[in-house]
C-alpha cells in the first residue's frame, strides 16, 4: 500500500489523529491528576456525556459557544463533586460508584434532552467551534497542518496537558498530589489536607472531562446525540495507564488512539479487503495490546483506589 | 525552671464508642525537657499523641501552648503551632528524597514553585546545628531505617517545631543507632526544644527522660521526676503489683541438637519492590534448637523467613531442603504439607484474614482441613479451634468472633496455637512478641521454648535483644542480605551483636 | 470492597430500615424526574414495580430477563469474592452465544436434536471462559488492570459477533445478518408461558455458588484471597492461579448465560443479543452483596424492573432509559444509607479489641 | 446466618416499596378484545431500533405515528430495542392490548413471528423482508421496500455531480438494507460513469455523530466530493463535515436539505416511512392484511427529494431518466445483501 506512505495521506491522517485524540486528552489528563491523588475516575464516561448535553444546551440557549464550553466544564465538575461525595467523603468503593454514575448519566441525559427539546423535526444545532490557524506556525509544511489548524479546544487540550505536567513536576501542589496518592498518611502528617486534595483532583478531572464532552458536542457536530460519548471515557482510563500517569505521555497515547481510529476509517475508504468489524474493533485491539506491552512493570500510585480514612489506624 | 509549660494537656478524654482510650489526661511539657510517656501497648499512648497532633479530635479537654488554649484540627494546625511528630511508621513518601519530603511541608501556597536549592541549604544548616548526618538526595525508601528517622526529625525541625513527639522511636533501631538518636534528642533539648518520648522500654526512659508519665488502660497511673524513679517504682505504676519476669535463659538447651530439619543453601530473594535483599544465605536448623536471627530491618531477615516458610521464591538457584529432601520454593503447599509452621510478623493481614471468624481462620495455611466428603467439615473445624483456644488461653467471645476484633496478644496466641497444633517439624516466627503486652509476651516465649523442648527446630527473627539472648541457642546476624556472624548468646554481648548488625566487625564472632 | 463490608454488619432491623429508606429516597428522587415529565409517579411505579408480578405470564417474562442477569451476576460474584472486577459480561455473553450457535447449527445438532443443548452449553461456557481468560491472563502475567481490559474486550467481542453474523455464521436462507436457527430450543417449564429451563439452570448456578463458596476448600481459598492477599500467600494460595481460575469461572458463567439467551429466547445469533445483561449482572452482584440469595433477589428485582420499564413506557410514555436513572439511584442511595447509619459495628469492635 | 437475614431485608424492601407504589396505582385499563376478522385497529405501537430524535429512520416512523395519533389512534413507541429485548417488548405491547404492533426494521422479523403465533388477534407489521421459513403467520405483513433502487439513483446522481470522480458512501452497518444500499449505490454510480471511484466506510454505529464527521472528513481528504450517508445520527456528523468542507451530500429517509447549509444537500433518499405505516391501516380495513410487499420507486415509497439548486438541469434530467427506467423495469437491480462487495 504505497498510497499510505505519502504526505497527502499521512498529514491529514495525523491531523485527524490530533483532532480525534483531543477529547481523550481532556479526559485522561484530568484522570492522571485525579489518579495521582489516589482516586480513579471510572465515571469519566458519564461526566463527559452529561457535559456534552449541558454544554450544548447552554450554547444553544445563550448563543455563545464560550458559555457552552464553560458550562460543559462546570457540569463535569459538579458531576465529579457528587461522585466524590460518595467516593471520598462517604468512603464508598470508587469503582462501584463510578459504574453506577455512568448508568445514571445515560438515562439522565436522555431524560433531560427530551424534557428540554422534545422531539422536533428541525434540528436543534449550533455552529461548531471555528478552526483557528495559528499565524506563522500553521504555515510550516506538514507540521502546520497537523498541529496548528484546529479549533481552540484542541490547543487548550495541549496547553492543559503541559500545564498539568508543569504543576505536577515543579510546584508544591504537585508534590502534595503525588504524596496523597502514594502515602496519604504521610501526606496528612506533613500537613496536607488529603481529603480536600482528592476532592480537588477529582473535580479537576471532572472539569476536564466536561470540556472533553463539550468538545464532542460543540467542537465536532454542533448538536447532542444520545450516548454520543460511545465509550470514550473508558478509553481515557486505558490511556491514563498507558501514559504511566504522565500528562505529556497521555497526550501521545491519546494521539495514538486517535490516529488508529482515523486510520481505520481511511483504510476502509480505500477499500481494504477486510470485514468492517475488524476496522471498528482495531482501536480497541491496539489499546489492549499496548496495555500489555507498555503497561508492564508500571508503578501505579500506591494508594490508588483505596479509601482514605483519617482516623483509621 | 518552672516557667509556663510549652505544652499542657488538661483533662483530655477520647472515646471510641464505649471504649475510653484516654481518660482525663493531664500532662505538662517544658522547654529543654524530655517528657517520657510510658505504657504498654494499648494503654492509650498513641491515641494521646494523635490527639496532640490533630489526627484525632478529643471528646473533652484542652490543649494549651505556652499557656494559650489552642484548637488543633489537623496535622497542619499542629505544625503551624510548632508541634511535630516522629511516627513509629515514618510518615515519608518513599519515592521522594529528603528534600522533596521537606518541600511538601510548610506554609507557602500550594501553587508556589518548589525551591529545592533553598530547602537544601536550610537543611544543611539544620544538619550542622543538630549534628544530624543524612543523605538528602536519594529516595528515602532506599535509606536505612535510622536514616529515615533522621529525615523525619529534620523535616520537623525545618518547619520550626518546638515540641517534638517521638512515638516509640527505638522500636525499629539497632543499639548503635539508638545511641545516635539519643544524642540527637539531647541536642534538641539543649537547644530549648520540648520533647515527648513515648516508649515501653524502661531502661531507655530512665536514661533519656527528665520526667515520666505512666499510662495504663487510658489513665495516668503515675507521674514522677526521673531522678526520683527506679525500675521497681515504675513497674509498680504500670502493672499495679510486683511481678517478676520468668527466667527463660535458664531453660536453654543443653546437650547436642538433633538432626537438621530445615536447610537453605545459597538463598537469594527479592523483596516486594524487586530488590535483592537476601544475597546468598546458607542456614541449617536442627531439631530441638532455636536459631535467632538479628539484623536491622530490611536486611533480608524477613525474606529469609519467607523463603524458608515457602511463601517467597528463592532465586538464583537457591535450594531449600526439608529433612534432607529438596522442596521447590515455588510451591508453598509443599512446605505446608511438610509441616513447616510459620508465624508471620503481620498478624492482622498475613497471619489471619481480618474479616473471617476465628474458626475460618483456623484452617488458614492448612491443606488438609477436616472434610466431610467434598465439603469442609465446619463442625470439626470449630471443635478444633475451640479446643486450641482453650489450651492457649485465647480470650474471645467464641469461634464466631472476627479475628479483627481480637487484641494483638490474643490473636498472636491464636496464630501460635494454629501453627503448633499439628506438631510441625520446624517453626518459623517473625517478631513473635512485637507489640504484645508483658503477660502475652511471656506466654508466647514460653510456648516457643516448649516447642523446642518438644523437638521442633525453631527459627526466630526478632528485633528484641532480650528475647534473642534469653531464648535463642545461637544467633545469626544478617547484614546486607548476608550472614555476617554467628554467635552464642552466653558468650557475647548485645553491643557486639549490634556492631555486627551495622556491618562493622563482620565475622568477628567471639 | 469496603462499601460492602460495612453493609454486612449491623442489626437486622437496622438494615431493613436502611435499605427501605434508601430505596424510598431513590424512588422519591426518581419521582421528581417523573413529575417533570408530567407523569404521575405512582402510576409509573405501579407499572414498574407491581405489574411484573401481577400474572404468571409476566412473571414468566420476568424470568426471561432475570436468568441471564442472575447467571452473569453469580459469575461476577466469584470475581468480586477475590476483589477482582469482571466488567466484561457483555463480551463473554457474546462469545457464549457464538459457541452455542456453532454447536446448535451444526450437523451434529441436526442429528441429535435437543440433546445438543448440554454440549452447546459446555462449549459456550468454554468460549466465555476463554474470553474472560484473556483478561485473566493479562492480569496475572502483565498486571494489566482487569477493569480496563474486560471493558475493552467487550467492544471487541461485539464486533466479533457482528462479523460472525455477517460472514461465517450467516444464514444462507434469507437476507438478514443472523445465523440459522438452532436445532432445538430450551424446553419450556409451563405451557403457554415463556419461562424455560434456563430458570432451573440459573437456580442451580445459585446453589452451586452457595455450596462452593460456603462449603468447599476452593471457595474458602477464594474468600481468603479476597480478604487479604498476603494471608493467601501465607496460606499457600497462589494469587496468580486463583485469579486466573476465577476469571475463567466468571467467564464460563457469562458464556452459559449467553447460551441460554440464545437457545431459550433468540433461537439464532444476531447483533445486540447481549443487551445490558453484562452490567446488570454486575449491579445484581453488588446489590446482592455477593450473597447467593441476595444476588438472586437483586436479579429478580432487576428483571422485574426491566419488564416493568417496558410496561411503564407503554402505559405512560416514560422512556425505558429512565430505568437507568432509577437503578443507579437505588444503588447509590443504599451505599449512602449504609455509610451513614451502617457503621454501628466499628465502635463495638474497638471495645472488644481493647477490653480483653 | 447473618447474610440470609440481610437478603430477607432486601426482599422485604422490594415488596414494601412495590406495595407502596401500588397504593397510588390506578389499576389496569380494560383489555381490548374483538372476535372475528378485524378490519379496524385502534391502538398502534412501534418498536424502534434507535432514538426518535435521529432526524431519519426512527424519527420518520415516529412522525408517521404522530399523524395517526392526530387521527384519533392510541399510539405508543419504544426506542432502542435491541435483540435482547425484542420479544419481550412485542409481548408487553400485545398483553397491554395494542392491536397493531410494528417492528421498525428487518431485525425484528424473527421475534415478531414467534410472538404473532401467540397473539392471532393482533396485527403485526415489519418494515423489512421476512425471515426464512415457510410457515409465517397470516397476521404479519412484511414490507420489503426497495430502498436500494433509491440508492442506485443516488449513486448515479453522485457520479454525475462529482467533479473529482470520487464519491463516497457512509453506512451504519447494522443490517441488510444497509448492505444492499451500499452495493446499489456503487452499481448506480458505475452505471452513470463507469470510471467513477466509490469509497465506502461502515462506521459500525448509528449514533456516534463525532465518528460520522471524522469519516466524512477522511473521505473528503481522499478527494471524495459527494457523499451519501445512511446512518441516522452518525450521518448528522457527516453533514457537519460536508458543510465545513463545502462538499455535496445526500440525505437519507426524510428531506434533510434543511440540515445542511446552502445548496450542498443535493437531494435526499426518501423512504416514506410515515406512508408505509399509514397505508397498512387501509390494508387492514380492506381485510387483505398480511404477506410480503415489495414496493419501490414505482410505488412512490422510495423517492428522491427535490433537487437543490446545485444540481444542473442536465444532471437532473439524466437522473430522472434513470429513475424512470427503473420504474419502467428497463433497469433491473438485483439486491446484493452481502455487506462486503
Amino acid at each position: 500500500m504505497d498510497q499510505i506512505f505519502t504526505a497527502a495521506f499521512l498529514v491529514p491522517l495525523f491531523a485527524a489523529g490530533v483532532r480525534m485524540g483531543a477529547p481523550l486528552v481532556f479526559g485522561s489528563v484530568g484522570d492522571v491528576l485525579s489518579e495521582k491523588t489516589g482516586v480513579m475516575n471510572i465515571a469519566l464516561e458519564g461526566e463527559m456525556l452529561i457535559a456534552a448535553l449541558l454544554s450544548f444546551m447552554a450554547a444553544y440557549s445563550s448563543g455563545s459557544l464560550l458559555a457552552g464550553v464553560l458550562v460543559g466544564g462546570f457540569a463535569g465538575l459538579v458531576s465529579a463533586l457528587v461522585i466524590a461525595f460518595w467516593g471520598i467523603s462517604r468512603r464508598q468503593d470508587q469503582s462501584v460508584v463510578g459504574i453506577m454514575f455512568n448508568i445514571f448519566a445515560l438515562g439522565f441525559t436522555n431524560f433531560l434532552y427530551r424534557a428540554t427539546f422534545g422531539v422536533r423535526t428541525d434540528r436543534a444545532g449550533v455552529e461548531i467551534l471555528a478552526t483557528i490557524k495559528i499565524p506563522v506556525l500553521s504555515d510550516i509544511p506538514y507540521i502546520g497542518e497537523i498541529f496548528f489548524q484546529h479549533n481552540i479546544l484542541v490547543y487548550l487540550a495541549f496547553i492543559g496537558a503541559v500545564a498539568v505536567w508543569f504543576v505536577m513536576k515543579y510546584t508544591k501542589f504537585g508534590l502534595q498530589v503525588t504524596a496523597a496518592g502514594e502515602n496519604p498518611k504521610a501526606a496528612a502528617a506533613a500537613g496536607v489536607n488529603v481529603v480536600r486534595l482528592r476532592y480537588t483532583g477529582y473535580m479537576f478531572s471532572g472539569f476536564m472531562a466536561g470540556i472533553g464532552g463539550a468538545f464532542l458536542s460543540l467542537g465536532n457536530v454542533g448538536t447532542f446525540t444520545e450516548n454520543m460519548t460511545s465509550g470514550r471515557g473508558f478509553i481515557c482510563l486505558a490511556i491514563t495507564i498507558l501514559s504511566r500517569w504522565n500528562p505529556l505521555f497521555a497526550v501521545i497515547a491519546a494521539f495514538l488512539f486517535g490516529t488508529v481510529e482515523a486510520l481505520q476509517l481511511r483504510l476502509q475508504a480505500m477499500g481494504a479487503d477486510l470485514p468492517y468489524q475488524f476496522f471498528v474493533a482495531l482501536p480497541y485491539i491496539v489499546t489492549l495490546i499496548s496495555l500489555v506491552i507498555f503497561g508492564r512493570n508500571i508503578r501505579a500510585p500506591k494508594d490508588l483506589g483505596n479509601v482514605y480514612n483519617k482516623e483509621s489506624r | 525552671m518552672k516557667q509556663t509549660p510549652l505544652l499542657e494537656l488538661k483533662g483530655i478524654t477520647k472515646t471510641f464508642g464505649d471504649f475510653t482510650a484516654n481518660d482525663s489526661i493531664n500532662l505538662k511539657v517544658y522547654r529543654g525537657e524530655v517528657h517520657a510517656v510510658l505504657g504498654e501497648n494499648g494503654a492509650g499512648k498513641s491515641t494521646l499523641m494523635n490527639i496532640i497532633y490533630g489526627i484525632y479530635k478529643p471528646d473533652r479537654g484542652d490543649i494549651l501552648l505556652s499557656g494559650q488554649s489552642v484548637k488543633i484540627q489537623s496535622p497542619r494546625d499542629a505544625l503551624r503551632h510548632g508541634i511535630g511528630m516522629v511516627h513509629q511508621h515514618f510518615m515519608l513518601v518513599g519515592m521522594y528524597s529528603a528534600i522533596e519530603n521537606v518541600c511538601l511541608m510548610g506554609e507557602d501556597s500550594a501553587l508556589s514553585l518548589t525551591n529545592k536549592k533553598k530547602t537544601e541549604e536550610k537543611l544543611n544548616e539544620l544538619k550542622k546545628r543538630y549534628g544530624i548526618e543524612v543523605d538528602l538526595h536519594s529516595p528515602v525508601e532506599q535509606l536505612s531505617i535510622g536514616m529515615q528517622q533522621k529525615v523525619e526529625i529534620l523535616k520537623l525541625l525545618y518547619t520550626g517545631a518546638d515540641v517534638l513527639i517521638f512515638d516509640e522511636p527505638t522500636a525499629v533501631l539497632p543499639p548503635q543507632e539508638c545511641d545516635a538518636l539519643f544524642d540527637v534528642i539531647k541536642n534538641l533539648v539543649r537547644q530549648d526544644k520540648g520533647v515527648i518520648f513515648i516508649s515501653h522500654k524502661l531502661e531507655e526512659v530512665l536514661y533519656i527522660s527528665n520526667y515520666i508519665t505512666v499510662l495504663t488502660k487510658g489513665r495516668i497511673t503515675g507521674q514522677i521526676h526521673t531522678e526520683e524513679a527506679d525500675k521497681e517504682t515504675i513497674v509498680r505504676m504500670m502493672v499495679g503489683e510486683d511481678v517478676l519476669p520468668p527466667d527463660f535463659a535458664a531453660r536453654r538447651a543443653v546437650g547436642t541438637p538433633g538432626p537438621v530439619v530445615l536447610e537453605g543453601e545459597g538463598l537469594y530473594a527479592r523483596d516486594d519492590r524487586h530488590v535483592y535483599t537476601l544475597q546468598g544465605v546458607d542456614i541449617q536448623i536442627h531439631a530441638g534448637e532455636i536459631v535467632g536471627v538479628a539484623g536491622v530491618e530490611g536486611n533480608g531477615q524477613v525474606e529469609l523467613a519467607e523463603v524458608l516458610a515457602g511463601v517467597r521464591k528463592a532465586r538464583k538457584g537457591g535450594r531449600v531442603k526439608i529433612d534432607g529432601q529438596e522442596v521447590s520454593t515455588k510451591n508453598a503447599r509443599a512446605f505446608i504439607d511438610n509441616n513447616i509452621a510459620y508465624v508471620p510478623a503481620d498478624r492482622n493481614y498475613v497471619g489471619s484474614v481480618p474479616d473471617f471468624p476465628l474458626y475460618e481462620n483456623w484452617i488458614l495455611r492448612n491443606n488438609h482441613p477436616p472434610m466431610k466428603g467434598p465439603f469442609l467439615d465446619y463442625g470439626e473445624i470449630r471443635r478444633e479451634a475451640e479446643n486450641a483456644m482453650k489450651s492457649y488461653d485465647v480470650r474471645a467471645r467464641g469461634v464466631e468472633e472476627r479475628s479483627a476484633n481480637l487484641s494483638g496478644g490474643n490473636l498472636q496466641k491464636f496464630i501460635l496455637a494454629r501453627a503448633l497444633e499439628k506438631h510441625p517439624k520446624a517453626l518459623i516466627c517473625e517478631y513473635p512478641t512485637r507489640g504484645l503486652d508483658i503477660k502475652a509476651t511471656w506466654f508466647v516465649r514460653d510456648r516457643i521454648l516448649r516447642a523446642r523442648e518438644a523437638g521442633m527446630g525453631v527459627l526466630m527473627i526478632s528485633g528484641d535483644f532480650e528475647e534473642l539472648f534469653s531464648l535463642a541457642d545461637r544467633i545469626l546476624v544478617l547484614y546486607g542480605g548476608k550472614i555476617v556472624g554467628e554467635v552464642r548468646p552466653e558468650t557475647t554481648t548485645v553491643r557486639k551483636v549490634g556492631m555486627m548488625m551495622m556491618g562493622v566487625n563482620g565475622h568477628e564472632s567471639d | 470492597m469496603k462499601a460492602i463490608d460495612s453493609m454486612r454488619s449491623g442489626a437486622l432491623l437496622r438494615r431493613v430500615g436502611i435499605v427501605l429508606l434508601s430505596v424510598l429516597a431513590a424512588l422519591a428522587l426518581g419521582a421528581v424526574f417523573l413529575i417533570i415529565l408530567d407523569v404521575n409517579p405512582f402510576t409509573a411505579y405501579y407499572y414498574l414495580l407491581v405489574r411484573p408480578f401481577s400474572s404468571l405470564n409476566s412473571i414468566g417474562e420476568m424470568t426471561i430477563k432475570m436468568v441471564p442477569i442472575l447467571i452473569v451476576g453469580i459469575g461476577v460474584s466469584f470475581t468480586f469474592q477475590t476483589k477482582l472486577s469482571n466488567l466484561g459480561g457483555e463480551g463473554q455473553i457474546c462469545l457464549g452465544a457464538i459457541g452455542m450457535t456453532l454447536v446448535g447449527t451444526s450437523s451434529f445438532a441436526q442429528a441429535v436434536g435437543g440433546w445438543y443443548i448440554p454440549v452447546g452449553m459446555l462449549v459456550a461456557a468454554l468460549f466465555g471462559a476463554c474470553w474472560a481468560g484473556i483478561a485473566g491472563f493479562f492480569k496475572t502475567r502483565f498486571k494489566a488492570s482487569e477493569i480496563i481490559t474486560t471493558l475493552l474486550l467487550n467492544y471487541i467481542a461485539v464486533q466479533l459477533l457482528s462479523w460472525c453474523v455477517y460472514y461465517p455464521l450467516r444464514d444462507t436462507a434469507g437476507n438478514i445478518p443472523q445465523s440459522a436457527p438452532v436445532a432445538a430450543t430450551l424446553p419450556r417449564l409451563i405451557d403457554g408461558n415463556r419461562m424455560n429451563l434456563g430458570l432451573v439452570i440459573a437456580l442451580v448456578c445459585v446453589l452451586v455458588y452457595w455450596v462452593v463458596m460456603k462449603r468447599t476448600k476452593f471457595g474458602y481459598r477464594l474468600r481468603v484471597l479476597g480478604g487479604s492477599i498476603k494471608a493467601a500467600t501465607f496460606g499457600g494460595i497462589s494469587k496468580k492461579k486463583y485469579y486466573l481460575i476465577v476469571m475463567l469461572i466468571s467467564g464460563a458463567f457469562a458464556g452459559l448465560a449467553g447460551s441460554i439467551e440464545l437457545a431459550g429466547t433468540q433461537t439464532r445469533l444476531l447483533e445486540g443479543l447481549a443487551g445490558s445483561y453484562g452490567f446488570d449482572g454486575v449491579v445484581a452482584s453488588l446489590l446482592g452483596m455477593m450473597n447467593p440469595l441476595g444476588v438472586l433477589l437483586s436479579s429478580v428485582l432487576l428483571g422485574a424492573l426491566s419488564i416493568g420499564a417496558e410496561t411503564m413506557q407503554v402505559r405512560t410514555g416514560v422512556s425505558s432509559l429512565f430505568l437507568n436513572v432509577l437503578e443507579a439511584l437505588i444503588v447509590l442511595f443504599i451505599l449512602l444509607g449504609f455509610s451513614f447509619f451502617g457503621s454501628g459495628s466499628r465502635r463495638k469492635s474497638k471495645k472488644e479489641k481493647e477490653g480483653e | 446466618m447473618k447474610k440470609v437475614k440481610h437478603v430477607l431485608c432486601l426482599l422485604l424492601c422490594v415488596c414494601l416499596s412495590a406495595m407502596l407504589a401500588a397504593c397510588g396505582g390506578d389499576g389496569d385499563a380494560a383489555e381490548t378484545n374483538a372476535d372475528g376478522v378485524r378490519t379496524e385497529v385502534s391502538r398502534i405501537a412501534i418498536l424502534l431500533p434507535g432514538y426518535i430524535t435521529d432526524q431519519s429512520w426512527n424519527q420518520g416512523a415516529y412522525e408517521g405515528l404522530k399523524s395517526l395519533e392526530e387521527q384519533g389512534y392510541d399510539i405508543a413507541y419504544t426506542e432502542d430495542v435491541q435483540a435482547a429485548d425484542m420479544e419481550s417488548t412485542f409481548r408487553s405491547y400485545c398483553s397491554e392490548g395494542y392491536d397493531f404492533v410494528i417492528g421498525h426494521g428487518v431485525q425484528y422479523g424473527d421475534a415478531c413471528v414467534r410472538v404473532a403465533q401467540d397473539y392471532p388477534d393482533v396485527y403485526f407489521f415489519i418494515t423489512g423482508n421476512p425471515p426464512a421459513g415457510d410457515n409465517l403467520p397470516g397476521n404479519i405483513a412484511f414490507y420489503d421496500y426497495k430502498e436500494y433502487e433509491g440508492a442506485f439513483v443516488c449513486g448515479a446522481l453522485a457520479a454525475l455531480q462529482s467533479e473529482s470522480g470520487i464519491i463516497g458512501y457512509i453506512g451504519g452497518g447494522d443490517n441488510s438494507t444497509q448492505a444492499s444500499d451500499k452495493n446499489a449505490f456503487i452499481e448506480g454510480a458505475k452505471y452513470a460513469d463507469p470510471d467513477v471511484d466509490v469509497r465506502t466506510v461502515i462506521t459500525g454505529t448509528f449514533n456516534d455523530s463525532s465518528m460520522g464527521r471524522e469519516t466524512a472528513l477522511a473521505m473528503i481528504e481522499q478527494g471524495v466530493d459527494v457523499i451519501l450517508q445512511t446512518c441516522d445520527e452518525t450521518g448528522l456528523g457527516a453533514f457537519e463535515a460536508c458543510e465545513e468542507q463545502g462538499v455535496y451530500c445526500i440525505g437519507y429517509t426524510s428531506d434533510q436539505s434543511s440540515l445542511v447549509e446552502g445548496d450542498l444537500c443535493l437531494t435526499s433518499l426518501l423512504v416514506k416511512v410515515p406512508e408505509m405505516i399509514t397505508s397498512q391501516l387501509d390494508i387492514i380495513a380492506s381485510g387483505e392484511f398480511g404477506g410480503l410487499e415489495n414496493p419501490g420507486l414505482k410505488e412512490g415509497v422510495i423517492a428522491l427529494a427535490p433537487f437543490s439548486s446545485a444540481v444542473s438541469e442536465e444532471v437532473q434530467n439524466q437522473v430522472n431518466e434513470i429513475a424512470q427506467q427503473i420504474m419502467d423495469g428497463e433497469i433491473v437491480i438485483t439486491p446484493n445483501y452481502n455487506s462486503q462487495g
